[in-house]
């Protein structure tokens, strides 16, 4: 009955497929809601009708292990933190401790991922420079999201000049290719991971703003913003109560790839020494340091950057585990 | 049904292609399920049934009844991950079922045309109608490009496309929803085909398009010869289109008849429920509205027993265990209900107590039938007697007895005009005049309904007296204080706010009463509208259509309003649900003495509710005054026009009317016609309505008429 | 159309504008004294104050801004620092390369990122998940791997095990074979990242199509898988297809300064790396400025093209 | 329509790729050389020469060029190819480093204060320009000194009182003090090359892309973006080089470099500087011309530094680190630990000095002793174009062993250039290459040099020494000068201003029929010996 529906009730069964999977965003209610059509005149039978089993609201945390995707996202990412984490404990040599004998040594039970031209243990190295890369994924995100929330919803809140001026500012930053972007600011602050947390946020800061003021755009005219302005809700109310609460799933799944890409800008920074400095190992540049050696020791790039491989596609998995949540048509 | 339908099966050679006294389609146990992650959705579920040449077939059901699936499995257009698992389709005698795709694909477009809901998405938007509509001709009736076009355009012109070879080089965005419907059925007929399948094809128009898409249906079905299998859930339309009628329940038809067996004489419990929630536009008496309670079934699990038994109120222990199936009753009517006459057993007013009594079964034996059903119980005690008896009726005749004192709203010559700019200094402004100077009056207590066809400016004017759009010109004196309750109840609260916090925002906005009294007031409230305080914990999503546009009116009272808006609150709404809501809102506004603005185009719903209409035409009032009267003597011509166009659920009653059909669309409201602005619609246009624009006058005693033609 | 060509080129100069100013004082506020940072190692005392008036570097601050827009405004871009050449003629030259490599790359995978996706999407609308699958998977792997690395795993497979390319060279317009032969490989490094990146959208976007009414309008007209596909669910996902590849021709002047580094492209890439190796302010000054103003650009026309293409959009 | 013919073109590309990495089987006209047959014969250059074709050789240039005025020409690179468009008056044996004879086929002093150059006849210019006289030599030192000329190398002329020419013939230079190694000066580098006025004139400011001289080769294409086209000059005075043509192909990345000469796209290697790629190389069979020990890599300490004005401390970091270990570890081919600042085929290099073998409870005990019993924590300078390089992160490791924590800063190369000399840094790097004993003394250890004003980066003025720098300058006698450098060296062995951290070696890997490569003392080779077979 409503014109979202694929033919033969497609997506009716899509949704009802979900009934007893998690209500992770219940926004997948209220997106069915908006393209209900105006219902014809006498008689009408039928419309959505609640179903038997009443829903049950989930928590995140169910989510995590029961979305499919997220599923897979959670069964990568969490033994990869967990080794990460735990690596001081493994029985692996210190990341940082070389032993010029053993260098370029193939990956063997002693070194599972061999080592490296120093003769320090790749795994243990990739290990360290997971936290180090997730470090700078995670902030980059948190940043990003924080700028993003703040001057993405004051713009497309309060629209006019306001907008006009954060929108200019965005547009200017936006015009940036962002490693461009990165390298000049990592030009002017020197290198080093604070630095390189802030050139790549710097690039997705703007980009958040607009994903944020879209979204404040599409939410402003909800009609539940409406509800509230009939009772005289001030501004601050309507942004803190009704806006941002609903702009945070979307953005999150924005902040998961934009973890993913940072963690990979990061090793392209680092391939033009501009990113973590050595020899804090971080995945970025154990690869750049390997692919140096590609010809005589593959392991020193190849392993880690399969790692790197694994933990994007993680972050990737997670976002589409948001989306598929956010809009039911996504479902499979 | 047959003997063949019963046993199921059918040897397949029996029957001679083509021969005069087969059925055209012959449909024999079709299932069709749906392999979803979460398990198999049975969406049909062994259907059977046949249309004879020239034959227009309804099918009748809820939204999940699996009856578009049906329709999609005749042609096997089922989108993954659904599947045609097995049955019989057979077209002429043909069966269709195990055909392969390029087989199929010849038949579907040429013998079986389709006709899809919503014409705004079902046409490709970056293609001309001509270029979507040629392909296909010059696919099945084997002609050249240009007398693919040539048969384009007469079937363009044959479905009433004014300009039609102007028309088809344009693109579906340049036209309106009438006219797209149009081109797709006309797509649909291209070919000639035997059977035209429409899936709901008026749903998505307004009243007055509807009723010309109708026409021209049936007008073309009767030319034409073909067959048409008509899919909705509009009853008004099924009596004044359909022939025979199919009501679809869980993936199964239950019941199957004629038209008038359908409407006289309905056998199955679920039909003879559905004909008595329904508010009629030609009753007179307001009786309290019934409602069916509970929900289908989950169509993932096995359903044992009758599929209906849960919200039947003469279900037995057989109801449980055994599956009826469809049995003839008298004629070639069929049912499939173990009581011959269904709820009927002990005559035809036995339905309104067995409903009755089937609410309170409902409440006492099971748990999860929540107390918002059980409001209606209550309530349904003094059904039978008419709403406002007492009071109602004196409001209603001193509806234009001068009594200012009692004046809670008062909007006078109220004007929105929208500008839009362009940046090209030699283009003009575009100004749209969405309300255009309208007025009323409000007295507490009293109820006005405004009506119109999408685009008149209800919605603006009801934004306005909230304040939520500024009003460009004209006063609005209010009384107290304005609440609306919205139309969608999926979109009009924040999902991630528990209903406590929903009903006590404007509370908390306005920092009103400390957090205990504030708990206080949220569970009076809650109580007020019908449900248990238990659901305040709960979020939007976890309540049905029908609870949360209840919340929608807790929240509106909170404030303690004089006045409520009500901007289509039922419209989005199921049939019986619909019916809980106008009985809430009817003794709401008998026990708060509350004033209504009632904002809808559901006609039924609005003369039901309201003690004055206002009719709006291109944002300005063109009928004004008590509804009874409106409706029963309609001034007007639009007034007339929108009246006749709304399909009454009665067979007789729709064979009995002629219609007058309003000619062409609603025009834009950035270039509204000269003079009336219903002029360039109008039956009884005259030079003077061109010229001039009629003033709203006093029409015989208690109403006024925009109309030069009647003052 | 216009009106709103008007209002996106007012809007293109003020960006244009922001970018001018942000760029020059973002370099000058890298630490360091540039005049002396440029000299070298033996310039000192009065050599050094004359080469830091000859570069305009006394001037106050504003002044230099002020000249300095004044200049852009005329297109005179002056001569770099250290090499004394005339910038303007520098990216003249570098440029073609670039957008060559970048076109090529953009049509390459263009051609095979878009059949790829429809194909993907084709198979997943059809409920076929393990080919869908594979194809969506190996786009994602594709996709995540950085451009130094695939660029040298290239190189050792193409160039140095196969020869089938060389990994250096002249590049130069006069020879066009030569030219296609030698960026051949960078091409195929950037529109290896380029293909996955756009495989994907388009799956997703032709998959979201032949969910759409009309698509399933067609087939009950009894029209051909194919001609669903093609006719209908392609043609009107190319519309967000049309504004990822404009994004990503800009997307891609990032991957041209890794890539060019690698294979030694003369392009605006190895410009830019020169000038901020040498600290020459105006070059990378107006280097990046020239960035800015192609990515900018680029979203202009394709923003232009999609209303063009578009139908609905009206001006 | 419109998408099908799209996609006809589309088709026509691939297609086009296709059939180019096709064609790349056969004979390659820009290079003249076979990839395929490179491929057989295991990496070897096929010589071009048998149809009489040209002999093109194609070299492998690692940076941007930066332009080939002698005044202004800096880094090494760039001097290699201005040392084979122009000449000196005395020039550098490649094998042994020893000054010879060029532009001047002789010259006299008694008192290392005058001196008299006889000029070389019928030297021709390169493009036509005529006569080679010695209103050129003029011309050009002149220039040199020359304020507008802002030239970095007009110090190098600082000692010289008057240049006179008094024929055609005849340079005679006074020195207002005398100079045992004026000959270095004159040689064919920086200051002492020699340019033509007219040439200078006609082209002003662009000069640097426009190097006409008397050397073997003549420039005729300079792209800095991507190549640099170098041709045989005919009248070289010493008869026309083997070489018709030499094609200096920029490509930066080292693994590309390595990979391009395997392929055969290029035949020379100007220096391969990374240890895995001349493995791969010398594995392959290429021929691994080098030169050994060109420049020693100092580390500069910031006297002005509190902590590293302790002697101690700088002895202590002598002892902590084991940078033999590092070099043979990191790069056995390209570095061996340097025991002095000059190297060892200098004349008047010396071991006899201070050693500071690796001892890690030495270096705490000096630490302890100087009151940094737990060490201290102290930034080294870098340059983000090699990053924190691998003998780095070892040398880190060893002084963390001690207590001393070391941490990088890593910035652009010219800031790193810029506050080295403005004294902005704890601990930096230099790395000089040059022939002259007393350039390398003088200039790192003389007050007179303390930067920015000179290369004395740690800001080191030591009376004692300064007395002794001068005298050697003045010895007419060598031994005794010989002996001044030794003290000298025993000096600042001692007190370790600089610390001598690595000698570096240079490759120039090439094609097993390139003949000639012989790197000099500069790290340059002089393409007039080199042919293809």
């Amino acid at each position: 009955m409503t014109n979202s529906k694929g033919y033969a009730d497609r997506n009716q069964y899509g949704k009802d497929s979900c009934l007893h999977e998690a209500v992770f965003f219940s926004q997948n209610e209220e997106e069915e809601g908006l393209n209900v059509k105006q219902e014809a005149v006498a008689g009408t039978i039928g419309q959505p009708i609640a179903p038997a089993q009443p829903r049950i609201q989930i928590s995140y945390m169910r989510f995590l292990y029961v979305n499919k995707n997220a599923k897979w996202a959670m069964l990568i990412l969490l033994p990869i933190l967990l080794l990460a984490f735990l690596a001081p404990a493994l029985p692996l040599q210190a990341p940082l401790e070389s032993n010029i004998r053993a260098s370029l040594n193939a990956p063997s039970l002693e070194h599972p991922f061999g080592t490296d031209k120093l003769g320090r243990d790749v795994l243990s190295r990739t290990l360290s420079g997971i936290k180090v890369s997730l470090f700078v994924g995670f902030s980059v995100a948190l940043i990003a999201l924080a700028f993003g929330i703040v001057l993405g919803t004051v713009s497309g809140f309060f629209g006019k000049t306001t907008d006009r001026m954060i929108m200019g500012v965005v547009d200017i930053f936006l015009a940036f290719p962002s490693l461009l972007l990165a390298i000049g600011l990592v030009a002017i602050l020197g290198a080093g991971t604070v630095p390189v947390i802030c050139a790549i946020a710097l690039s997705d800061v703007p980009r958040f703003i607009r994903l944020q003021r879209s979204l404040v755009l599409s939410l402003k005219s909800r009609t539940y913003i409406d509800a509230a302005r009939t009772v005289q809700a001030p501004q601050i109310w309507l942004m803190a109560k009704h806006i941002v609460p609903n702009t945070i799933a979307p953005l999150l799944v924005a902040a998961s790839i934009a973890s993913a890409n940072a963690i990979l800008i990061e090793a392209s920074l680092s391939f033009l020494g501009l990113g973590i400095l050595p020899p804090e190992p971080s995945l970025g540049n154990i690869i750049k340091d390997g692919q140096m050696y590609l010809q005589q020791a593959w392991w020193i790039s190849t392993l880690p950057g399969a790692v790197i491989l694994l933990i994007a596609i993680s972050l990737h998995f997670l976002s589409d585990g948001i989306r598929e949540e956010l809009d039911p048509r996504a479902r499979k | 049904m047959d003997k063949g339908a019963a046993a199921g099966t059918i040897d397949r050679n029996a029957d001679i292609p083509g021969s005069a006294n087969q059925p055209l389609l012959q449909v024999r146990d079709l299932h069709t399920h749906f392999f979803t992650e979460s398990g198999i959705v049975k969406a049909v579920n062994g259907v059977s049934f046949e249309i004879q040449r020239g034959e227009r077939l309804a099918i009748v059901g809820e939204s999940g009844s699996g009856k578009s699936a049906m329709a999609m499995s005749l042609i096997q257009l089922i989108a993954y991950p659904g599947k045609l698992v097995s049955g019989s389709v057979r077209l002429d005698g043909k069966e269709l079922v195990g055909l392969s795709e390029a087989e199929l694909n010849k038949l579907r477009g040429s013998a079986i045309g389709t006709v899809f809901q919503d014409p705004m998405t079902s046409l490709d938007p970056v293609m001309t109608i001509e270029e979507q509509m040629v392909l296909p001709i010059r696919k099945h009736l084997k002609l050249g490009s240009k007398e693919a076009r040539k048969h384009a355009l007469g079937l363009l012109n044959q479905v009433g496309i004014p300009d039609a070879d102007k028309r088809i080089s344009s693109y579906p965005f340049e036209m309106s929803g009438g006219m797209r419907q149009r081109v797709m059925i006309a797509m649909a007929l291209s070919c000639k085909p035997k059977l035209i399948l429409a899936d709901e094809p008026t749903t998505a128009l307004d009243v007055t398009i509807q009723a010309q898409i109708v026409e021209l249906l049936k007008t073309l079905t009767e030319t034409t010869g073909s067959a048409m299998m008509f899919i909705t859930h509009d009853l008004g339309l099924v009596a004044r289109f359909a022939q025979k009628v199919a009501v679809m329940y869980a993936g199964k038809i239950v019941e199957y008849g004629t038209v008038d067996e359908i409407f006289n004489s309905p056998r199955h419990p679920y039909t003879q429920s559905l004909l008595k929630t329904i508010p009629s536009v030609s009753g007179e008496k307001r009786v309290r509205l019934l409602q069916i309670q509970g929900f289908p079934p989950d169509m993932k699990l096995p359903i044992i027993g009758c599929s209906y038994k849960e919200r039947c109120p003469a279900a037995s222990e057989r109801c449980n265990n055994d599956s009826p199936e469809l049995m003839p009753r008298q004629g070639r009517q069929l049912a499939a209900c173990w009581l011959k006459n269904g709820l009927m057993t002990e005559g035809y007013e036995s339905i309104t107590t067995q409903l009755s009594r089937g609410e309170l079964n409902a409440l006492t034996k099971q748990e999860r039938v929540n107390t918002a059903d059980a409001a209606g119980v209550i309530t349904t005690e003094r059904s039978a007697l008419p709403v406002g008896a007492n009071e109602g009726d004196a409001t209603r005749i001193n509806a234009f007895v001068a009594d200012d004192a009692n004046i809670v709203l008062q909007i006078t010559d109220l004007h929105k005009h929208f500008k839009k700019t362009s940046m090209l200094p030699w283009k003009k402004d575009s100004e749209i005049r969405a309300v255009n100077g309208i007025s009323f009056k409000l007295r507490r207590g009293e109820t006005i309904g405004i009506v119109g066809e999408s685009g008149c400016g209800k919605s603006t004017t009801a934004r306005m007296l909230l304040k939520l759009d500024e009003p460009t010109g004209g006063r609005i004196e209010l009384n107290g204080n304005i609440q609306i309750v919205f139309q969608d109840p999926y979109s009009s609260f924040n999902p991630k706010m528990k209903i406590a916090e929903i009903i006590s925002e404007p509370l908390d906005v306005r920092k009103i009463g400390t957090k205990e009294e504030k708990q206080l007031i949220v569970r009076e409230l809650i109580q007020k509208v019908g449900l248990d305080p238990s659901y305040l914990e709960r979020y939007p999503s976890q309540l049905s259509g029908g609870q949360r546009q209840r919340i929608g009116v807790a929240r509106a009272l909170a404030l303690n309003p004089t006045v409520v808006v009500a901007d289509e609150p039922t419209s989005a709404l199921d049939v019986s649900v619909r019916a809980q809501i106008i009985n809430l809102l009817c003794d709401l506004k008998e026990e708060l003495k509350l004033s209504f603005v009632f904002i809808s185009h559901d006609l039924s719903t609005v003369r039901y509710i309201s003690d004055k209409i206002a009719v709006m035409y291109l944002g300005e009032i063109v009928e004004y005054g008590a509804a009874e009267e409106i409706f029963v003597n309609p001034a007007h011509p639009y007034t007339k026009a929108l009246l006749a166009a709304v399909p009454v659920p009665d067979p007789k009653i729709e064979a009995s009317r002629s219609i007058e059909l309003l000619k062409g669309e609603l025009p834009s409201p950035a270039a509204p016609p000269a003079g009336c602005a219903f002029s360039s619609r109008c039956p009884q246009v005259t030079v003077l309505c061109t010229e001039r624009k009629p003033a709203l006058q006093e029409y015989l005693e208690r109403r006024e008429v925009a109309c030069h033609a009647v003052s | 159309m216009l009106s709103y060509a008007i209002k996106r080129v007012m809007q293109l100069i003020v960006t244009m504008f922001g970018v001018v100013t942000l760029v020059f004082f973002a370099i000058r506020m890298i630490p360091g004294d540039p005049a002396a940072a440029m000299a070298g190692d033996n310039l000192s005392g009065a050599a050094l104050e004359e080469f830091r008036q000859r570069l305009g570097l006394d001037a106050p601050l504003w002044q230099q801004y002020t000249d300095y827009i004044q200049s852009v405004a005329r297109f005179d871009f002056g001569s770099t620092i250290t090499t004394s050449l005339p910038i303007a003629g520098l990216m003249l030259k570098a440029l073609p390369i670039t957008l060559m490599v970048a076109g090529l790359t953009v049509l390459l995978s263009v051609l095979i990122a878009i059949p790829l996706g429809t194909l993907a999407a084709f198979l997943a609308n059809k409920g076929k998940k393990k080919l869908d699958n594979a194809i969506t998977w190996t786009a994602m792997v594709v996709d995540l791997m950085p451009a130094f690395w695939t660029a040298l795993l290239l190189m050792l497979f193409l160039s140095l095990n196969l020869r089938l390319l060389p990994a250096s060279g002249t590049v130069s317009l006069e020879d066009p074979m030569l030219m296609l032969k030698r960026i051949a490989l960078p091409v195929l490094v950037l529109a290896i990242s380029q293909v996955a990146t756009l495989a994907r959208i388009t799956r997703t976007a032709v998959l979201e199509v032949l969910n759409e009414d009309y698509v399933r309008t067609a087939r009950s007209l009894g029209m051909s898988e194919i001609a669903v596909v093609f006719r209908h669910a392609l043609k009107n996902a190319m519309l967000p297809i049309i504004t990822v590849v404009g994004l990503s021709f800009g997307n891609l002047l990032n991957g041209t300064v890794i890539v060019e580094f690698i294979f030694s492209i003369p392009g605006i890439g190895t410009l830019l790396v020169y000038g901020i190796n040498s600290r020459d302010y105006p070059l990378v000054q107006n280097v990046i400025l020239f960035y800015a103003f192609v990515f900018v650009a680029i979203n202009f026309i394709t923003d232009i093209i999609y209303k063009k293409v578009d139908p609905r959009v009206q001006f | 329509m419109r998408r099908k013919r799209k996609l006809n073109i589309g088709l026509l590309v691939v297609a086009g790729l296709l059939l180019l990495s096709a064609c790349s089987n056969n004979v390659d006209p820009a290079s003249g050389n076979t990839p395929e047959t490179a491929a057989s014969e295991n990496g070897a250059a096929t010589p071009s020469t048998e149809s009489g074709e040209p002999k093109v050789l194609k070299v492998r240039f690692y940076d941007d060029p930066a332009g080939y005025d002698p005044a202004n020409i800096f880094r090494i690179e760039n001097e290699n190819i201005a040392f084979n468009i122009f000449s000196g008056l005395t020039s550098y044996d490649s094998v042994t480093g020893e000054i010879i004879p060029d532009l001047a086929e002789s010259w006299e002093t008694n008192d290392n204060m005058n001196w008299t150059f006889k000029l070389r006849q019928g030297v021709q210019w390169q493009k036509g320009y005529g006569e080679f006289t010695s209103a050129d030599v003029l011309y050009s030192y002149n220039r040199i000194l020359d304020p507008a000329t802002a030239s970095p190398y007009a110090a190098e002329f600082n000692n010289v009182d008057s240049i006179e020419a008094p024929d055609d013939y005849t340079v005679v230079i006074k020195l207002k003090s005398p100079d045992g190694n004026f000959l270095h000066q004159v040689a064919n580098y920086h200051q002492g090359q020699i340019v033509k006025k007219e040439v200078v004139e006609k082209f002003g400011n662009q000069i640097k892309w426009n190097p006409v001289g008397t050397g073997p080769f003549a420039a005729e294409k300079i792209d800095p973006s991507s190549e640099i086209i170098l041709v045989r000059h005919d009248d070289y005075y010493q008869g026309p080089a083997k070489l018709q043509k030499i094609i200096f192909s920029i490509i930066k990345d080292e693994s590309t470099a390595t990979i391009a000469l395997q392929n055969g796209e290029i035949d020379v290697i100007m220096r391969s500087n990374r240890e895995e790629n001349l493995d791969i190389l010398e594995k392959a069979g290429f021929k691994m011309n080098n030169v050994e020990n060109y420049a020693t890599s100092l580390k500069v300490f910031n006297l002005e530094n509190p902590i590293l004005a302790n002697l101690k401390v700088r002895q202590a970091w002598a002892h902590a680190v084991d940078f033999n270990a590092i070099a043979e570890g990191v790069s056995p081919r390209l570095q061996k630990s340097a025991k002095s600042m000059l190297l060892d085929w200098m004349s008047g290099y010396s071991e006899n000095t201070k050693q500071y073998g690796y001892d890690p409870e030495k270096a705490k005990q000096l630490l302890a002793d100087a009151g940094y019993p737990n060490g201290f924590t102290i930034t080294q300078d870098g340059t983000s174009a090699s990053g924190v390089t691998e003998q780095m992160q070892l040398e880190q490791e060893y002084l963390k062993a001690v207590g001393i924590n070391l941490e990088f800063e890593l910035v652009d190369t010219p800031t790193y250039n810029e506050k080295r000399n403005s004294g902005d840094f704890d601990v930096s790097g230099r790395l000089l290459p040059a022939v002259n004993p007393d350039m390398v003394l003088f200039s790192y250890l003389h007050p007179d040099n303390i930067a920015p004003k000179g290369l004395n980066g740690a800001r080191y003025n030591n009376p004692e020494l300064t007395e002794k720098l001068e005298a050697a300058r003045a010895e007419k006698d060598d031994t005794s000068r010989l002996k001044l450098y030794e003290e000298v060296q025993q000096i600042v062995m001692e007190e370790l201003p600089y610390l001598p951290t690595y000698a570096s070696n240079v490759y120039w890997p090439s094609k097993p029929n390139v003949e000639g490569i012989v790197i000099n003392k500069l790290a340059q080779v002089n393409f007039y010996g080199v042919d293809i077979k």
